[in-house]
Order: C-alpha cells, then structure tokens, then sequence
C-alpha cells in the first residue's frame, strides 16, 4: 500500500510538471483567453456568438498592429479552451488560468450558470467579467457579491416584459385580440421566463388561453401547436431554446398557426433561422433584435469575411461592442492591469457599434429586448433606454 | 385519430433512431454509445449534400450509406473485434464496449466540430402540410415516417427470409452455439454492426429533414435508442420497432391529453415500467 | 478420419486435460467414458475449437485442425452437439435445420439431407414451424442431433447426450446413433452412461483426471471389472 | 406415510407440482422425511430430483403443493428464508466461490444460515468442519487450488456450517473416482452416525444401498416406488423405469 | 485489529491528513483540482461500493447528485444550508430504497440502462416542477462557500465513505457482498438476502451521491437541469472508478487521480481538440489498461517489470490477439 500511495504521489508530481510546461512567459504579446463550450448542450449557441465574436475581435486587432498600451503595441493572442458545457470543467479552466497560467486578461464564459460559476474566481483574482452571455433577475444580488460582475444583456424579467408590452401596444391599438397561447421549454431560461411572464400578461389584460411547457429535447412539436391552435388564440408566444424554435415554427407553419404575432424567444435572431425559413420568417418576433445602421451593416460584412460564418441579430453584435469596450478600456488604461481596467470600466462611457453605452453601474443602461425580421433584417422592435424602435409589423400568414 | 397518426409518425422517428443500435447490440453485442454520433453524421452528410446541390437530400443515401457501412465495418474490425477476443464472458465485453464506444463518440464529436463547426446546421425539405382526414401533418414527418416503415419493412424480410437473415438472428440468439453450424461468428457481427451502423446513418438523413441538429446532439439520440432497444428486448428487431411505436403514440398522448412538459418523463415512466413487469423488455427471453 | 495427438488443455495453471491422443474413423462409435469433472467436455470442447488448446494437435484427414476457429471445423466435417444442446430456442425447428447446413460443404446437399434427418426424425418433420423453445429435452435433442446431420459431416461429436432424457428416449437416441453410423459416419461421443453407451460402441477409451487410462473395444471394456466398479456401479 | 403433525417428522412434501411452461418436471410428488433420517431420492436422468430438491431449498417456488419444515411451511419462500430456517444443500456442479480462500468458503455458510456465527467463533467452527471432511492445512488456501474432491469437501463443510436441520445432498458423489468415492461414503456415513437428517439424490447405486434408511424413486417427475433401497431396487416398475426396454 | 490494518488505518489518516494540508500550500489552481479530486473521489468510491462486489453498473450517480443539488437550490430560503445538505442526504437514501426495491429483478444490460433512465426521469420531473410551482428563486445558490471550505467538506466526506467502506468490508454485510459477488445462488442457500444486501448498499452508495450535490451547489451557484442531471457525470464516475480497478476501497482513487490530471493534462495543451483527444485517451484506456490501475500495478508486482514494461506486454498481446 506504502509504495502504491508513493508510486501515485510520483505520478501526480510528473504530471504537474507536464501541465507547468503548458504556460509559455514570452510577452511580446498579450495573452487573452477564452473558456466556453465547444462540445455539450451550449455548444452549439456558442457556435453562432461567442467564439467567432472573439475572433473577429481579434482578428481586427492585429490587423491594425495590436493593442495600443503604454509599453508599445502589442499583439492579441487568443487562447481558447473547451468547458465540454460542465461547470466543474469552466471552474477549473478559468482557475487555471489565473493562478496557474496568469494571462493577461479572461474573458467571460458562456451561460448564465457558467458565468455564475466562475464569478468567485473572477473576484477573487480581481478581473473584469463582463458577462455577454448571462440574463439574470438577480442582477443587484449579483453585482454587489461580485464588484468585478458585470451585466450587459439585461434582466430575465426585461426580456418577458418588453415581450408582453410589444403585445399590449398591439393589443391596445386593437390590431389583435386578448387572446394569447404561452408555451414554454422546461429548462432554466425557458422556465424563468415563463415564471416572470404569467403575472405580466394578467397585468396586461391578457387571457392565457394555453400555458404548457414541454421538455428540452422534445422530438415533435406537433402536440403542442395543435393544442395551441385549439385554444384559438391571438398572439402566440415560446420561451424557447435554439432547437425547440426551430421546431416549434415548422409545425407552426405546417398546421398553420395564423396568430397575427409569433413570437419565440432565443434563437430567432440566429442567422440560420432565416436561412431555413426564409419568407416564413417574416415579422416572426424574438428575443434580441438590433438597430439598423450602416455600421452595423460593416460589421454583419466583416464577421462574415473573417470568421466565415453569419453574425446573429442578439448575442452577436452585443458582444463584438462589449469587446470594442474592453479594447477601449485596455488602451485607456494603457495596461492589462486588472484593477485598473475594472475602474475604467465603471468610470467611463464608451463608443461602439450599437451607439454610446454605459456600463458604471455593473450594468447596460440601455439595451434591444424584442427583435422582429423585416425584410431580411432582424429590426429591433423594443428594448430598455432606447427612445425610438422601429415599428412592429402584423404577422400574416406564412 | 390525430393522436394516433402524431404518434405513428413519431413512432416511425424512433424507429430510424433505435433500429440500427438494435442489430449492433442485439447480433453483435456491442453496446455502442456513439450510435448517436452516427446518426448525426449521417444528417450532417444529407445537410451537406442539400446546401451545395439542393437536390432532395433523400439522394444522400447513396453515398452516406455504403460510407457508414465501411465505416462501421472498420471501427468494428479495429476497436471492437480485440475487445470481443479478450472479453472473458458477456459482462466484460458490455463493459468494455460502454467505454470504448463512450471514447469513440467523443472522437466523432471532435471530428464534426473540425469539419463542419458547432452551430446549428438545418435546413428546410418538405416542409408543407399535407393533409390526412383534413387535418395537416409534415409531409417531410411523413417522407420520413414512409423510409421508416421501408427501411423495417426490409430489415424484417431481410433478417426471415434469407439465409444471411437468419445467420443474423442465430448469432442473437444464441452465439455460442453459431460457431457449431459453421457461422463465421466475428465476419458475421462485423456484417451486423455495419449494417446497424448504416441503418443508423440513413435514419439521420431522413430525420434531417425536419429535425435540427449540432456537433454534440448525438447523445441524445442514442439515450433515446438505448431506451427503445432495452425497451424491446435486446434480441429482437420487433422488439425495438414495437417499442419505437409504442413510445411514439404515449408521449403523443401525453403531450395532447395531459401536459406536454410531463411527454419525457411519461417516456421513462413507461420504459421503467415495462422493465419492472418485464425485465428483460418487450420480446425478451431469460436465458435458458 | 479425426486424430487429437496429445492434446492438452489448460485453464489457467489448472490442468484439464493432458496428452490425449484418440482417433476416430468413419463409420464406427468411439466413446469416451469418465466421471463428472475427469476432462471429457474440455477434450470434447478442444477438438470443436471452442476452447483453445495448448499442446498437441488435432487432425481432420490428415490435415491440422488445431486452434482453428469452430465454423471452420464444422467446414472440415466435424459436427459438434454440446451438452447443453446448443439449439437456438427462438427459432424454429425449421430455422434450425437450416442453420445446420449453412457450411459451404453442405448446402449443395441441403435438400437430400433434409429429407434424411427428417426419415431420421420423423417428430421433427411434424414440428417444423414450431418454436425450439416450447420444445422437450428429448426434442431438442432431436433437433440439435438433426441439425448436426444437416452439415453432412464425417465425423458427429456428441457430449453427453443421454443427459436430461428418459432412458426411453436414450435408448432411442442410441438406436438412431447407429443408423447414423451406418450411413458412414463416424460418431464419438463423451458419456457417463457407460453401459447403454458401450452397448452401440466399438471402440472407448477411459478417461480419469485428464489423463487417458484405457482403451478397448467396447466389448472388452464392458466385461472389465474396473470400469464395471467405476461406472456401472452396482446397479 | 407418516402424517405431517407427528413430531419426528423434519420435513413433508405434500402435492407437490412444477411446471415450466407446457413441461410437467415434478408431478405431485408428496413424501416425507423423519428426524435422523436419511432418504434416497432416485431415479433416472431427467425424472425430476434435482427440480425436487430445488423447490425444497427455495431455488425453484413450486407451482402448486406444500412443503414444510417441522410443520412450518416453507415452500414458497426465498431460498435465503429456507436456509435460514435449517435446509442447507450441495449443487450438482460443484460451487465454489473462486476469490475466497477454503475457509472463507466454509465460513459462508455458517454466518447467515440456520446457526449464526462470527468472529473468532465462526473460525474456529469452519476450521473444526474443514477438519471433520478431512481438510487440513489449507484454510488460507485459494479455494480454485483445490481437487475435485477436496472442493466437494469444501461445500459439505460450508453446507454444515449453519448446523442445519436437514441437509441436501445433490449428486455429491458424481464425479469421483473409485477410491475418491470410498472416501466420500464414508464421510456421509459419518454424518448419518451423527444423526443428521439428510435427503441425497445419488446414481451410485451402491451408496445408496449402504447409506439411505429409505428410497423414494421418481420418474418422470412422479413418485413410483418408495421404501428399503432393497425393496425399491427389486420393484420391477423401477428396474424398467431405469433400464427401459431391455434394447441397450 | 490486525497489525496490517492498523498500519493501514495509520497511513489512510496521514494521507488524509496531508491532503488537508492542499488550501494552505496553494489557495488557487491546484486548490481547484483538488476539489475536483474529492468530489469525483467520493462519488467514485461510494459508486464502487454498491456496484464493485456486486457488478451492477449503476449509471444512476448524476440522478442522486441533481436530487442533493436542487434540494439545496429549492429550499435555501426556507432552511439552513446544513440541514439542508443533511436532508439531501436522507431524500437520497429514501429515493434509492424505492429504487432499489422496485429494480431487483433487473440486471445486466437492462440495470444499466435503466439507471440511465431513472436520472432522465428526475430531471424531467423536477423540469416540469419547476414550471408548475413556478419557483424560478429556487435555482441560484447564493451563500458563500469557498474553495478551502468545499474541500475540506468534499475531503471529510470522502474520509467517511472510506470509513463506511472499511466498516462494511470487515462486516457480515461486506461478507455477504463478496459471496454474492461470487456466487449469487450460494448467497441466497447460504441464508443471505441478496435483494437486501443490495439495497442497503445501493442506498448507502447513493446518499452519498446526494449529499456531493448537496455540497457542490453553492459552488456552482446556479442550478439548471441540464446541469445538475448531465449524464455525463455519472458515466465520468463509472469510467474512473473501472479505471482505477473496483475491486479494492482505494481502487477508485487510483482512477480519480490519473484521470482528473489526464484531463486536465489534455484540456489545458490541447484546447483545439480537447474532445477528440479525450476521445483518444479514453479508448487508449480502454485497451492498454484493461483491468485498471490496480491491475497495472498488481501486473507489475507480479512481472516484476516496470509500468512501460506491463503496457508494452499488453500492446504485444492486443496485437497478437488482433491478428
């Protein structure tokens, strides 16, 4: 037993030696790293926004000679590792990362929970986490447990509220009836959204007329629509997840659920949503949305060049912003130090691709909830702190 | 009636997924955790072929099946077939396939996400009503339910009224004995596992006309085969269609008469109550 | 014509069988007799290919056979009925029958020999849709006999086949071993029943702990007063 | 027959049926076994004794009839109930347990069972039976390093570790050679000196001539003959039972 | 106590006690693998000593380990964390006896299965019970808990699955599991309940399971079925409790190591291909090492050669038996 326990201890020393070997020190660059899911039940939402947002990012960075800071410009390099979707794995990457590796700087992972789950780490070795892929109630809770969290896609009860106050608007301008069909995914966003909504849609002088979730990894949703039809309603309503989105339209379509406003919740701002539905997706409403601008139409241009793939209408363009803030914020300060950019980050505003925003108070000020195609774009359509959305169009027919 | 045409058609879907594992598990006695892995593949191929020629992806099965087959037949010939020497007795084998399977379908993953990246691939086929008794159904559910009953329809035959069938069926049924009336044992589980891995690839052509898939959503669909095949005993291809069929119309009924958040549960509610009445499923036989 | 030249088996460091050479001729019974653990299924098992040897050859018409895989002996024209009878319950009568002419040298004659086993067993004639499951001991033997007869084989092994029969039905199997012997094959079969067994033998060797202690014709060896203490017992 | 309620009966079986599907195994077998008995339980391959001796231990419940141990109705229960309540067996095959040494072995049977033991006490019983059935100096022993003999000694010894009431003797003999069988006699001899209520199921013959009280003889899962060995062995239902058609 | 084992009982506290040492020598990456350590070795561990003697592969560990997680995540407000996390404990017991007693007749491919089964279940349960009480509170776990604490929680209860496990080895339940092990009809003519014997264990294995969740929940702060259900989880479990070898206490340990620092080793040189090269490993495993590290290590006592050496000679026979 004696040489057994040795012969381990032997073991694991080798193997600690094996893993120091794996950070190099030159620093004739800046070393970012990114943690997500390329594997697992986020990978593929992962896919669509944050590993070619970081891309991109950095792509541009080093295009145009680096990251300008105090010691002289200084490439990006951008280290990327797979949490599998397992929180255990995001932890001990984004650990290894500070204490072990001691880049530069880490980005934010991705999903709420995950992001959650490092935020103790995120603290305690004092960097920044501007968390692009995290809605949360609890953002006050949050951000004054972590002074390093910040929020920048807002509340779960945002998103239910502008969603139920694009109905109301229509509602109340008489272009549809009180009539509304909810369905939601049971799994943590999906369930969340739904528990926020159901009071909403009463204070809004909605009649529930179908409420049922069904589970993550339903196989036909063809059930659901029937039973949804049924209830005759006028707007139809999802607090759904990427695959169930997809599935929930098709059948939608096929039984043809003529409600005058469709709305499904994450995934309809994805590229491949148009892609696959083309006219159909017409005035389909979603969770996202983005401003029109002509630098917003550069950008969908450039990720496309660079990474190869379509931005998504949400997360996408949300997250190349926030890393226009950091890079603002590295240069502001002129150092990777990570106090100092945390600093930064509660004292200034910044300039980005979707106008000026303000992040001092750990959180957006003002941010796109509701998105609807029209024309082959993704209109914002609702949203927080914005004065001005483009108007919201009746669905009709498929 | 709509539950029950909804719930053939998803039937049909189960089928596709679970038929395939049933001939690797229930002949060659490899339990393989990355039939699901398979399954994606063979969409990812009918995805493929329909973006860069928009071409019915029904087409895909020209290539995608006589490929799966090779595959299939290598992986067994290579990794399995050691397994299969050095395991002892049955247990060891079943162990030793979990895990090894369990490795393989990591590698399927991680060759997916280098050839075709991590998002979302889907594509729209078929998507129109099509109308039975009045009410509307996917046609693309019903192509596809349609390759379903074919592809049972031949297996069946198959596997009766042919003398490689019955080679087949003799191997599940007993294989310590197949080698007694001259069977080749290990020529012949390769075939079986090669077919399964084919049946399974062509099943993911005909899902991907209506399902959406990624990199990582193999698991998925080989939790979903592993239920239906137990469900219907391991060795009998009846037994996996029966079970197919009969999960399809419970969760339809589930789903339409009590609350669709509960069709899941009521899946495995129904697979653990047939294994506490029958413990070795559907079409079963204690070993005598 | 089959030959096992010291053959031995081993399970681990235990020792089955050691050194055990016997032939086997057309048209003539050899039986091996032995106590219940002496190495009679092992040796059978060894010859059938399914269990490995590790000493010793084994030879079919001259040609070597040893660690050949099972199929491909049955190929050579050894037919085996283990002791558990190794029929294929969930198949039918039928099925199996035909399972037994699945090697290449048989399936020319498959349906000649169809008709045979079927004179031989005419039960099996009247039962051939049924499932082998719901089938009796003596059927079953029947079937895993006849579709042993289905591979056209030289040589028939047979490993203990009077177990779990009515002594009825054993006589009536013994009878038929020597129908089947008369149409040029040669049959040996492991028993523990020496005296009907000896009763259609020609020939038997005696096997205790693995080692071969004797060997006769069955005549002689039925009037040898040690075989007769060791297993005719009294009775 | 001696009927059920007298107090030196151990066991009765009574009705006793075992269908497997369509197969009739045991065919109303009714017999009964005194304290301090031991009875031969004969018959040819295949007539339905091992069945019978299964549904006494619990491993096969049986499909109609009683069986009761002391007047207590055992049939029906789990195998380990059974053995608790005083029947412990041999198996046909010989059983060993391979990763245990020969006196865990032993040992096995006399924790659980009828007498419960542990500790040292436990030990030192399993070392007394090892040496009753003539096994000495190997209780550290792998038990698969042992004869055929010597583990059939192993699991007479683990089946007395539980000090049953009555034991069951599956074809402990079969197997072993002339001199091994002299031995192995002896041995059951010894344990009928001692007063054991044994049933055996046994070929040999002779054994049963020199160690049962009485014979119950079976064929085709039915009883056709039961008392003195020489009076069974001289009916000539059973000779034809056992020999057939004089053909072979 | 024999000398031996009070040797052994001396040098299983010193080991315990050094590994305590971890958060004071480093309070950051090692500190975290460390608590992956724990954590997997108590869920391997107590997963052995249900399915070790009784060779039922259970693949039922996420589903006890979600059950702990959510009780902690559902009812934080309504109790402390440590009753809570005791509670956790006692639901799991009394879940895996309903279990336990519904599944006895199922065995071999079907028990894997259907454990596999049972953890989808729950998960769909609590999914859909999350959507009709409408608790959306109930998923974050927000009470301090840090890293040193957790571990030395996760170390303590690891310390009491292996005193559990040393307790029943040495009693008649653990006597009774190695005769079932061997022989499951002897057990049962032996006087054993063998349908008992497994429940009990099953019951003590997936407490224990619950009570990890229960731990583990503030750490990760945020509860989601997906999540605290993975299947994943449970087959990482079996995997390192085979590679380590199942048939001695500290079996499972010796997987939990190696595996945590291969993966580790893996993810951190290889983040392109961290899943295809697990892949990899996995199957390298599989073949090379078949009877787990024990089997290593006793192979190598055995040859007296060393670990290349007892690698190399199983190539030599793979390939030989490939051939």
């Amino acid at each position: 037993m004696q040489k057994r326990v040795l012969l381990t201890f032997t073991a694991a020393a080798a193997v600690a030696g094996l893993l120091g070997l794996g950070a190099a020190n030159a620093q004739d660059t800046v070393k970012i790293s990114v943690v997500g899911p390329r594997t697992g039940v986020m990978a593929s939402g992962a896919a669509v926004t944050h590993w070619p947002g970081f891309k991109l990012w950095a792509h541009e960075i080093n295009a145009r000679g680096g990251l300008k800071l105090k010691a002289g410009q200084k490439k990006v390099e951008l280290i990327e590792y797979d949490d599998r979707s397992m929180p255990g794995e995001t932890i001990k990457a984004v650990e290894r990362l500070a204490a072990q590796d001691k880049v530069d700087f880490i980005m934010p992972v991705y999903g709420t929970g995950y992001n959650l789950a490092v935020a103790p780490i995120f603290a305690k070795y004092g960097y920044p986490q501007v968390t692009q892929a995290a809605v949360t109630d609890q953002i006050d809770a949050l951000t004054k447990r972590y002074p390093t969290l910040f929020f920048v896609q807002g509340s779960t009860t945002s998103f239910a509220t502008s969603a139920i106050n694009v109905l109301k608007n229509l509602k109340d301008e008489g272009k549809i009836g009180n009539r509304v069909a909810v369905v939601n995914v049971a799994d943590a966003f999906g369930i969340e959204l739904a528990n926020a909504g159901r009071p909403l849609f009463k204070q809004a002088g909605f009649e529930i007329v179908y409420d049922k979730s069904y589970p993550l990894g339903t196989q036909d949703y063809a059930p659901v629509i029937k039973a949804a039809k049924a209830a005759n309603p006028d707007a139809f309503v999802a607090w759904s997840y990427p695959p169930d989105t997809f599935g929930l339209l098709e059948q939608a379509k096929i039984e043809g659920l003529n409600v005058k406003a469709y709305y499904s919740a994450v995934a309809v701002a994805f590229p491949a949503f148009l892609g696959k539905y083309g006219k159909a997706a017409e005035n389909v409403l979603g969770a996202g949305g983005i401003q029109d601008s002509p630098a917003i139409r550069d950008y969908y241009k450039r990720h496309k060049e660079v990474t190869g793939v379509d931005a998504d209408y949400w997360g996408s363009p949300i997250y190349y912003s926030f890393l226009q803030v950091l890079q603002q914020a590295f240069e502001g300060v002129g150092s990777m130090d990570r106090k100092a950019i945390t600093a930064y980050l509660k004292k200034n505003k910044f300039k980005t691709i979707i106008g000026e925003i303000d992040i001092r108070n750990q959180r957006l000020d003002k941010y796109w909830t509701v998105g609807q195609w029209q024309d082959g774009f993704f209109h914002a359509v609702a949203g927080v702190g914005f004065s001005e959305y483009k108007p919201v169009k009746l669905k009709t027919g498929w | 009636m709509d539950i029950i045409i909804i719930g053939l058609l998803l039937g049909g879907t189960y089928a596709l997924m679970a038929m395939g594992l049933q001939l690797q598990y229930g002949v060659a006695r490899i339990m393989n955790l990355a039939n699901g892995e398979i399954l994606v593949c063979g969409a990812f191929g009918a995805i493929w072929f329909f973006t860069a020629s928009k071409m019915s992806p029904i087409y895909a099965l020209i290539f995608v099946v006589p490929i799966a087959f090779v595959v299939n037949w290598a992986i067994y010939q290579v990794m399995m077939l050691p397994l299969v020497k050095r395991a002892k007795n049955q247990g060891q084998l079943e162990v030793d396939s979990i895990l090894a399977t369990f490795g393989l379908s990591f590698i399927f993953i991680g060759i997916l996400l280098a050839v075709f990246g991590g998002e979302f691939l889907t594509y729209s086929y078929l998507a129109t009503p099509f109308l039975i008794f009045g009410e509307p159904y996917a046609l693309n559910r019903i192509a596809a339910f349609l390759g379903s009953v074919a592809l049972c329809a031949g297996l069946y035959v198959w596997l009766h009224w042919t003398r490689a069938g019955l080679t087949l069926r003799a191997i599940a049924v007993n294989p310590a004995a197949a080698g007694l009336v001259s069977i080749n044992v290990p020529r012949a589980s390769a075939l079986a596992f090669a077919l399964g891995g084919a049946v399974t690839a062509a099943g993911g052509v005909l899902l991907s006309m209506f399902l959406t898939f990624d990199a990582s959503l193999g698991v998925i669909f080989t939790l979903k085969a592993l239920v239906i095949v137990i469900m219907g005993g391991v060795s009998d291809v009846r037994g996996a269609i029966l079970a197919a069929f009969i999960l399809g119309l419970t969760e339809t009924a589930v789903a339409t008469l009590v609350d669709p958040g509960l069709t899941l549960a009521a899946a495995y509610v129904l697979f653990i109550a047939i294994l506490l009445v029958r413990p070795e499923g559907l079409f079963g036989r204690r070993s005598t | 014509m089959l030959e096992s030249r010291n053959l031995s088996v081993f399970y681990g460091r235990h020792r089955a069988v050691e050194n055990v050479s016997i032939t086997v001729s057309a048209s003539e019974i050899v039986v091996m007799l032995g106590a219940n653990g002496a190495g009679k299924s092992t040796f059978l098992r060894a010859i059938a290919g399914q269990t490995p040897s590790q000493g010793g050859t084994v030879l079919m018409d001259g040609a070597e056979i040893t660690h050949h895989p099972p199929h491909e002996i049955v190929e050579a024209g050894i037919a085996t009925v283990p002791e558990d009878r190794g029929v294929f319950a969930e198949l039918t009568v039928h099925e199996n029958l035909t399972l037994g002419a699945h090697p290449r040298r048989a399936r020319p004659h498959e349906a000649a020999n169809l008709e045979r086993v079927l004179t031989l067993f005419p039960r099996l004639a009247e039962r051939r849709k049924q499932l082998v499951r719901t089938m009796s001991g003596g059927e079953r033997q029947m079937v895993a006999v006849g579709r042993a007869m289905m591979s056209a084989p030289s040589i028939l092994l047979l490993d203990e086949p009077s177990l779990g029969l009515s002594p009825l039905l054993c006589g009536e199997l013994f009878r038929t071993l020597r129908r089947i012997k008369d149409t040029g094959v040669g049959i040996f079969l492991v028993e523990q029943n020496a005296k009907q067994s000896l009763a259609i033998a020609d020939r038997g060797y005696l096997l205790d702990n693995g080692h071969i202690v004797g060997s006769d014709t069955a005549e002689a060896l039925s009037k040898d007063e040690k075989v007769q203490t060791a297993y005719l017992g009294g009775g | 027959m001696p009927s059920p309620s007298s107090a030196d009966v151990a066991l009765t079986v009574t009705e006793v049926f075992k269908r497997f599907g369509g197969l009739v195994a045991v065919d109303g077998m009714s017999f009964a076994l005194a304290e301090n008995e031991v009875l031969g339980l004969i018959g040819p391959n295949g007539s339905g004794k091992t069945t019978m001796m299964n549904l006494i231990s619990g491993a096969l419940k049986p499909s109609s009839g009683r069986i009761q141990l002391y007047g207590d109705k055992i049939s029906g229960a789990p195998a380990n109930e059974i053995a608790q309540k005083g029947v412990a067996r041999t198996f046909q095959i010989v059983r060993m347990l391979p990763s245990l040494t020969v006196i865990e072995n032993v040992a096995a049977g006399g924790v659980f069972g009828h007498q419960k033991r542990w500790g040292a006490e436990l030990h030192d019983h399993a070392h007394g039976l090892l040496r009753r059935v003539g096994l000495e100096n190997v209780d550290d022993v792998p038990v698969t390093s042992l004869t055929y003999i010597d583990q059939k000694r192993v699991e007479l010894a683990r089946a007395l570790a539980s000090d049953p009431k009555v034991l069951l003797l599956d074809e402990w003999l079969a197997g072993l050679n002339p001199t091994e069988l002299k031995t192995g006699i002896a041995l059951i001899e010894r344990l009928r000196a001692e007063g054991r209520t044994i049933i055996i199921v046994e070929h040999v013959m002779d054994a049963i001539r020199s160690l049962c009280d009485r014979c119950v003889v079976m064929n085709s899962g039915a009883k056709i003959a039961e008392g003195t060995p020489q009076e069974v062995l001289a009916d000539s239902e059973v000779i034809r039972a056992y020999l057939g058609d004089a053909d072979a | 106590m024999t000398g031996g084992e009070k040797r052994n009982l001396i040098i299983s506290v010193l080991v315990f006690l050094v590994a305590a040492l971890l958060p004071l020598v480093n309070n950051g990456y090692w500190l975290s693998i460390g608590v992956s350590v724990a954590m997997y070795t108590v869920l391997a561990t107590s997963w052995t000593l249900f399915s070790g003697p009784t060779n039922y592969i259970a693949l039922s560990t996420a589903a006890f380990f979600g059950i702990g997680m959510y009780i902690v995540a559902a009812f934080l407000d309504w109790a402390p964390y440590p009753v809570l996390v005791l509670i956790a404990g006692i639901v799991g017991a009394l879940f895996a006896a309903v279990i336990g007693l519904a599944t006895l007749r199922i065995a071999g491919v079907y028990f894997v299965i259907f454990t596999l089964g049972l953890a989808e279940l729950v998960r769909q349960i609590v999914a859909w019970m999350q959507h009709v009480m409408g608790t959306s509170s109930g998923l974050y776990v927000l009470i301090s808990m840090t890293d040193p604490i957790l571990y030395w929680l996760l170390l303590g209860l690891s310390a009491i699955v292996f005193l559990v496990g040393w307790w029943i080895g040495r009693s008649r339940l653990g006597f009774a599991l190695r005769i079932i092990g061997n022989d499951e009809v002897v057990a049962e003519h032996s006087g054993i309940s063998t349908a008992r014997a497994k429940v009990v264990l099953f019951i003590i294995s997936s407490a224990f399971a619950s009570l990890t969740g229960a731990l583990v929940a503030p750490r990760w702060s945020y509860v989601e079925p997906t999540i605290a259900f993975s299947p994943f989880l449970s087959f990482q479990v079996v995997i390192m409790a085979l590679l380590g070898g199942v048939h001695r206490l500290w079996g499972p340990l010796l997987g939990v190591i190696p595996f945590t620092l291969l993966w580790e080793l893996i993810s951190a040189n290889f983040p392109a291909q961290t899943t295809l090269l697990l892949g990899v490993a996995f199957l390298l495993i599989v073949y090379f090492i078949p009877h787990g590290v024990i089997g290593l290590i006793e192979d190598m006592i055995r040859h007296r050669h060393g670990m290349l050496g007892s690698v190399v000679s199983t190539l030599q026979r793979w390939k030989s038996g490939n051939a």
